[in-house]
């Protein structure tokens, strides 16, 4: 029972990773940052559950608040670069470059 | 027994949704699949009995944030000649799945490794609204506090960020 | 009252320098807090001199724990080894403040920095300490360098930095090793090297260990072939700097081989000290050669220096009683023949604006004073007797012999090498027709003067009365010695052994 | 027993403390106003007179001890002591030294004097006689030190004011050159001399480092080592006493101030070899095959030096290069195990050849610098008191009875023939021969026959007395040294010899009266014809010749010091500008320049990965979480 809703977390926490990995999409790779962050929560609450605490409800907030946070700043971030460069690839950041 | 259904049920509607998320080529429609693992999540949290979580995934999760997101999508009013173009995108799906797979196993192994518990009827209360906010403010406080500031500073960043007309000139 | 003398000596142009470095100064001013700082430690310095009473083993010893839980700790000390490093150290600095002036605060901190780190690393007994110090070293040396340096000062001053960070990350490796297996071999941590010599390595980890301290210690000295950093750096270097780097971090890394080296690896010291002390000799020829074909008198006093220092670290590598304490004795007359020298062509170059050999000449009549002066640290380094410089080479040459006697002439040649390329710079920078420019050179001035008659006078009275010098390292270089002729006597009674079961074995 | 005596250190004391006086005044004054020349020359003269003084009063105490006590020490203080090795800063006086000492003193302060008069009017007053007090200094530390390294000390000592003298006229790059290479071929045999020094205490200096204690010990030598420690002395004093293959050195020493060359280059300094390898007499004594080559390697000099000599057309040149040849005669008589017989040649020729060159040094002062024979004439008128002196010189040094240098030169030659060398002893009776002929060549060419240069010749005249009484006197001493050590066959009792006998470890050989007179009457027989050749060539006057075929070859002395120049000089340099212009940037930089390599293409193979898309680096760090799953999912069960 336990192990399902981990294993579940596991699912899709790889989920987000091929989304980040695979996608060139701003927002899709966003998508699947907070998709990687649910797939956290769902295995802090299961472990609430387990032992009967609820530490892992408050870590659960916690997170929400930061992707909350998150997500008003990378917003802003994408809009930015929607209005300088006109596009939403990833790609565009290649400053990195060797 | 109905549990099991349920957890089945919302299980599925979550990865179908993540799928989702990952496959398909415009955000909108990838932000509505998201949608729908968000609210099976919040499924799933109440039948861990978090009731609390359960409310706050539909609305912060659910509705704020990604809401929010679409918000911005429509306001960007993307087209499909504003998206990238990804030629290769089954080929690093492709590569992603085989490069992931190890973490998986691994995980799952780890996961298997935890003696099996069967859940336990907890008691009366557990993961209300209450009894959370108790040990939110009495054992979490400071953490909560810093909490707050994030959101703020958060908000002032976005606001510089996104308010900054002319950059480039 | 000279509990704290060596902390105060490491700490105290440490903090000044820092303080120099923070705050907003004139440099006349930096210059003069520089000064004063230099001759307290000066006087320090001549008071540890004469209060070591030189019955082999350490004086002055400072001990605080660090860091309990590796064994490492703060210790301080002084013996034989050490005390003429030391005394080269203390002794030398306030002449760089006093007689170069055009430089600013920056600058001067940083030679109290240097003069801090070397003492530091002169003066510890703990490996972490003197690793510790031995990096610290080189953090001013690359600021002077490259801030204060000629026009090639980049190159030179990152070939320089990379080279020695190099063989220190070696040297680190190494003392790792040495401490595990000190915790493996006794069940506790010590990096003290009191303890370290209680060690018995073998195998080859430990040969690995041991080379990678030489190419650390190698690099610093240096030895053939990992000199080249020396002629760029010591020429690009501005002049105190070079005097700093030839006379006193040079010597500390030769000072390395023998306090941390020998002690610890005894073994495979014996095994490999005949290819080492061809090194030195190979590198004392090599520069020594290299010399005479250099046109800039500076680069010229670097290959000499370098040259040098191939015969002083073959005096480490002689295991006898003479070679080492005349090694340990021309530790200290190089750094006061050579070094010296180096401060002299710092003088011309402000002077004239010139280095190149071929520009010079004639300054003898011009500068009486000077060309005596520069002829007397001259003759030292080239080893005349009644100079500092013979003492030590004769007793190195004197070890060499005992040691192999093919080594032994080799050395000698330094005599015949040396003055070959020196007696020619001289001739054409002193004498012959004067040139256009050294037509108004100015001979010393007072201050100059009183600079230089200590160290002249230091020269002459350490070629006369060696034995006050010399009595105080004699015993523990005797100590040294024995520990490195007993392995090498059971290290003979094992081949003994060995030879009648080959013989055997063909039967 | 010895006894001490705490005055000797004093001796050479008083001559540095003279040059430590005088250089410091010269050094602080010649840029101004220099100070008076009278000054420095009492300051200069004081110490060496004393010296001499306090050299008279050793010789006399030691004449008043029993012959075989005649050790007189002195030791200040411990020099060195490292391990077995214990240096004293020491003194010693015995017959030997003190024999060097008081005719070293004596000589050095006739030249001092007559530098007076030779050197005034000079730039740089002061210094010369700093230099000279210097030297002095140092000779007499080489003369009295009591071990080999006290006697190095004056040994390098001395090598280094000869290099300060040489190149004394320091504005001309010649005479600097001239004495970069006294020093240099100098530190050539010093390397001889230190290493025969290293080995020599390795062998028996353990128990003591000083000659007494290894006298004592002498007899513990090996074959061997004992071998190699004599001729690596051997090569020290090929060096400084310019054998072959060494000597090229002094003929270009006479750069220097005549004076100089009278005191240094041919009176004192250049026969510090013979002393050193008297003083080892000791061990010397215990492998004759040693001493067989040095004896031979002397009397090839001598004659070496003999053939150049005969073909010099400057006056110096000819003095120095029979100088040479004299000095190979005192090895071919030491090398003989002659040793009181090379020590005798190199007490008279101090007196005759200073002599000669102060005598040369009138000629060349009354002629204003004039050095070429062929240039001079007649000047026997002009310069009475300088010919009559020079005369006795030649004819001492041309081995001439009754005048000194034939009673030592005789000696050896003799010794050479009873010791079984009657090869050394023919060359040497021909060397004699060529000896007198160059010696009456340059004698005749300079003060007979007409002159060749009217308007010198009219300016010339007799030097002040200062110059010349030193003259007189060393005249005397040229003609009558000699009678200190006749031999039995003239009446004497060999007196000198007997007074080093306690120094020195020989023995003599008796053989019939009769080769001894054959002997002589060859010796004789070899000057009278040198000396009627030169005369009958030279002595009415002759103009300077073309040389051709072997005299070309003697004039350009058979090209040595060009073959030296090519084969060693410029060899070296080649190797040092090779090593700085090629091996130093391309060879031994190799490592550097590998790794430096090495860093820029890792660099650029790595530069690949780094496309700068963040999603890739994503990747990457899912690719390593991958692999460390892979590899921790394999700990796991």
């Amino acid at each position: 029972m336990i192990q399902d809703y981990l294993i579940l977390s596991v699912i899709l926490f790889c989920l987000g990773i091929l989304g980040v990995i695979s996608r060139r999409n701003v927002f899709t790779v966003f998508m699947s940052i907070e998709l990687m962050l649910n797939a956290a929560n769902l295995a802090f609450i299961t472990f609430s559950r387990v032992h009967e605490s609820m530490d892992g409800h408050v870590m659960a907030m916690m997170i929400m608040a930061v992707a909350a946070a998150e997500a008003a700043l990378a917003l802003a971030v994408v809009i930015l670069l929607h209005k300088h460069k006109g596009k939403l690839d990833t790609n565009v950041f290649s400053l990195l470059k060797g | 027994m109905f549990a099991e259904v349920l957890f089945i049920a919302f299980a599925a509607l979550s990865i179908l949704g993540a799928i989702g998320l990952i496959l398909f080529r415009h955000p909108m429609k990838g932000a509505m699949s998201l949608i729908v693992t968000m609210i099976s999540l919040a499924g799933l949290y109440a039948l861990l009995s978090a009731e609390l979580i359960f409310v706050l995934q539909l609305i912060v999760y659910a509705g704020a944030i990604m809401s929010l997101i679409i918000f911005i999508i429509m306001f960007l009013n993307i087209q499909d000649n504003d998206l990238p173009i990804e030629e290769g995108r089954y080929l690093y799906l492709a590569g992603g799945i085989a490069v992931i797979i190890p973490i998986a196993c691994f995980m799952i192994k780890v996961v298997k490794s935890i003696p099996a518990h069967q859940a336990t009827i907890v008691g009366n209360g557990f993961g209300g609204v209450k009894e959370v906010g108790l040990v939110l403010f009495q054992d979490w406080l400071l953490p909560f506090e810093i909490v707050s500031l994030l959101l703020l500073v958060a908000l002032i960043g976005a606001v510089v960020l996104a308010g900054k007309r002319r950059l480039l000139k | 009252m000279f509990e704290y003398a060596l902390s105060v000596i490491i700490f105290l142009p440490i903090l000044t320098g820092l303080a120099l470095l923070l705050f907003p100064l004139r440099g006349g001013v930096a210059r003069a807090v520089g000064f004063i700082v230099s001759v307290i430690i000066l006087f320090i310095g001549i008071e540890l001199f004469l209060g070591f009473n030189g019955k082999s083993g350490m004086e002055y010893t400072e001990f605080h724990q660090w860091i309990p839980s590796l064994g490492v700790n703060y210790a301080l000390g002084i013996d034989g080894i050490s005390l003429l490093v030391m005394v080269a150290a203390t002794f030398l600095f306030p002449m760089v403040f006093s007689i170069f002036k055009t430089r600013t605060k920056g600058f001067y901190g940083n030679l109290l920095l240097a003069q801090g780190a070397m003492l530091g690393a002169i003066c510890s007994t703990d490996l972490i300490l003197f690793y510790v110090f031995w990096e610290i070293m080189l953090l001013p040396i690359f600021f002077m360098i490259g801030i204060y340096g000629g026009d090639k000062r980049l190159s030179a001053t990152l070939k320089l930095t990379i080279y020695t960070i190099a063989g220190s990350l070696l040297m680190l490796a190494a003392i790792i090793y040495v401490g595990t297996s000190y915790h493996e071999q006794f069940g506790k941590w010590s990096f003290n090297i009191a303890d370290l010599q209680a060690l018995s390595l073998s195998g080859g980890f430990a040969i690995t260990a041991f080379l990678m301290f030489m190419v650390a210690f190698a690099i610093k000295i240096p030895l053939f072939p990992f000199h080249t950093w020396l002629p760029d750096g010591y020429t690009e270097a501005p002049t105190a700097t070079t005097f700093i780097l030839s006379a006193i971090m040079a010597k500390i890394g030769v000072y390395g081989v023998i306090r941390f080296v020998i002690p610890v690896f005894e073994v495979e010291f014996t095994r490999f000290a005949i290819l080492f002390s061809l090194l030195g000799i190979a590198g004392m020829l090599y520069c020594g050669l290299a010399a005479i074909a250099q046109k800039d008198i500076k680069r010229l006093l670097a290959f000499s220096s370098a040259s040098h220092m191939g015969i002083i670290a073959l005096g480490v590598f002689c295991m006898n009683v003479q070679a080492l304490s005349g090694c340990l004795f021309q530790i200290m007359a190089h750094a006061t023949s050579t070094g010296v020298l180096f401060l002299f062509v710092g003088l011309m170059e402000e002077r004239l604006g010139t280095r190149n050999i071929d520009d010079l000449g004639g300054i003898a009549y011009r500068a009486p004073i000077f060309a005596t002066f520069f002829a007397i640290a001259m003759l030292a380094s080239v080893g005349l007797p009644g100079t500092s410089g013979f003492i030590g080479e004769f007793l190195i040459i004197l070890g060499a012999i005992k040691f192999n006697a093919f080594i032994g002439f080799l050395a000698g040649t330094t005599l015949i090498i040396g003055v070959c390329y020196m007696l020619w710079m001289f001739q054409r920078v002193f004498f012959e027709k004067g040139k256009e420019r050294t037509e108004s050179f100015a001979d010393l001035n007072g201050m100059e003067i009183l600079t230089f008659v200590p160290v002249i006078l230091l020269i002459i009275g350490m070629g006369i009365f060696p034995q006050t010098f010399l009595e105080k390292i004699e015993p523990t270089a005797q100590q040294h010695v024995a520990q490195l002729t007993a392995v090498s006597a059971s290290q003979i009674a094992d081949t003994t052994v060995q030879n009648p079961g080959h013989t055997n074995h063909k039967n | 027993m010895e006894q001490t005596a705490n005055y000797l250190g004093l001796i050479p004391l008083l001559p540095l403390t003279g040059a430590l006086v005088i250089g410091l005044l010269h050094m602080l004054t010649c840029t101004k106003k220099p100070l008076p020349e009278k000054l420095y020359s009492v300051l200069a003269c004081i110490g060496p007179l004393l010296s001499f003084f306090m050299a008279l009063v050793v010789l006399f105490q030691l004449k008043n001890m029993a012959p075989e006590d005649r050790f007189l020490s002195h030791i200040p203080f411990t020099w060195f002591a490292v391990g077995e090795l214990h240096v004293d800063m020491g003194f010693l006086a015995d017959p030997l030294s003190s024999l060097m000492l008081v005719f070293v003193t004596f000589i050095g302060s006739l030249i001092h004097i007559y530098s007076i008069g030779y050197m005034a009017g000079e730039e740089n007053y002061g210094k010369y006689f700093a230099y000279l007090n210097l030297f002095l200094g140092a000779m007499l530390i080489l003369v009295l030190g009591n071990g080999p390294v006290v006697m190095f000390v004056g040994w390098e000592g001395v090598g280094l004011c000869s290099y300060l003298l040489i190149s004394f006229y320091t504005k001309d790059t010649d005479n600097v050159l001239a004495g970069n290479k006294a020093f240099i071929v100098n530190r050539i045999g010093d390397l001889g001399f230190v290493l025969g020094m290293s080995f020599l205490f390795w062998a028996i200096g353990s128990t003591g480092f000083d000659f007494l204690s290894l006298r004592e010990n002498a007899h513990l030598l090996t074959p061997g080592i004992g071998f190699a420690i004599c001729l690596l002395l051997f090569v020290g004093a090929c060096g400084k006493s310019a054998q072959i293959p060494l000597y090229v050195w002094l003929p270009d020493a006479m750069a220097g101030p005549t004076p100089v060359s009278a005191l240094i280059h041919a009176a004192t300094m250049v026969t510090a070899g013979v002393y050193m390898v008297a003083r080892f007499s000791f061990i010397y004594s215990h492998f004759p095959s040693a001493g067989t080559i040095i004896a031979w390697v002397g009397i090839l000099t001598a004659l070496l030096a003999a053939i150049f000599g005969m073909f010099q057309k400057d006056i110096k040149k000819i003095l120095a290069y029979s100088t040479v040849s004299q000095l190979g005669y005192m090895f071919a008589g030491v090398g003989v195990a002659a040793y009181s017989a090379g020590i005798f040649h190199v007490f008279t020729h101090a007196f005759f050849k200073a002599l000669l060159f102060l005598g040369a040094g009138s000629v060349i002062y009354a002629l204003h610098h004039q050095q070429n024979i062929w240039k001079m004439g007649g000047l026997k008128a002009k310069m009475p008191i300088t010919y009559a002196t020079m005369l006795i010189g030649a004819l001492a040094l041309s081995g001439c009875p009754p005048f000194s240098g034939f009673f030592s030169k005789d000696e050896i030659l003799f010794m050479a023939l009873a010791n079984g060398h009657p090869g050394i002893w023919f060359i040497g009776v021909l060397v004699a021969g060529m000896t007198a002929y160059y010696t009456f060549r340059m004698m005749f060419l300079v003060f007979h026959g007409e002159a060749r240069d009217k308007q010198a010749y009219d300016q010339a005249h007799e030097p002040p007395a200062v110059m010349t009484v030193p003259l007189i006197i060393l005249a005397a001493g040229a003609a009558l040294v000699g009678v200190f050590n006749l031999p039995g066959i003239f009446g004497g009792s060999m007196s000198v010899s007997n007074w080093l006998a306690p120094s020195l470890v020989e023995h003599h050989p008796h053989v019939s009266i009769w080769l001894e007179i054959m002997a002589i009457a060859a010796s004789i027989a070899a000057v009278v014809i040198g000396i009627t050749i030169a005369y009958k060539k030279f002595g009415h006057g002759a103009e300077e010749p073309e040389f051709t075929g072997f005299a070309k070859l003697g004039y350009h002395k058979f090209y040595v010091d060009e073959i030296y120049n090519a084969a060693i000089i410029q060899p070296y340099k080649a190797i040092g500008s090779l090593i700085s212009r090629f091996f130093e940037p391309n060879v031994t930089d190799l490592h550097v320049k590998f790794s430096t390599w090495l860093y820029t293409k890792s660099g650029k193979a790595f530069k690949v990965f780094q496309v700068g898309y963040v999603r890739i680096y994503a990747i990457y760090m899912v690719i390593g979480l991958s692999v460390m799953s892979f590899f921790l999912s394999q700990s796991i069960n």
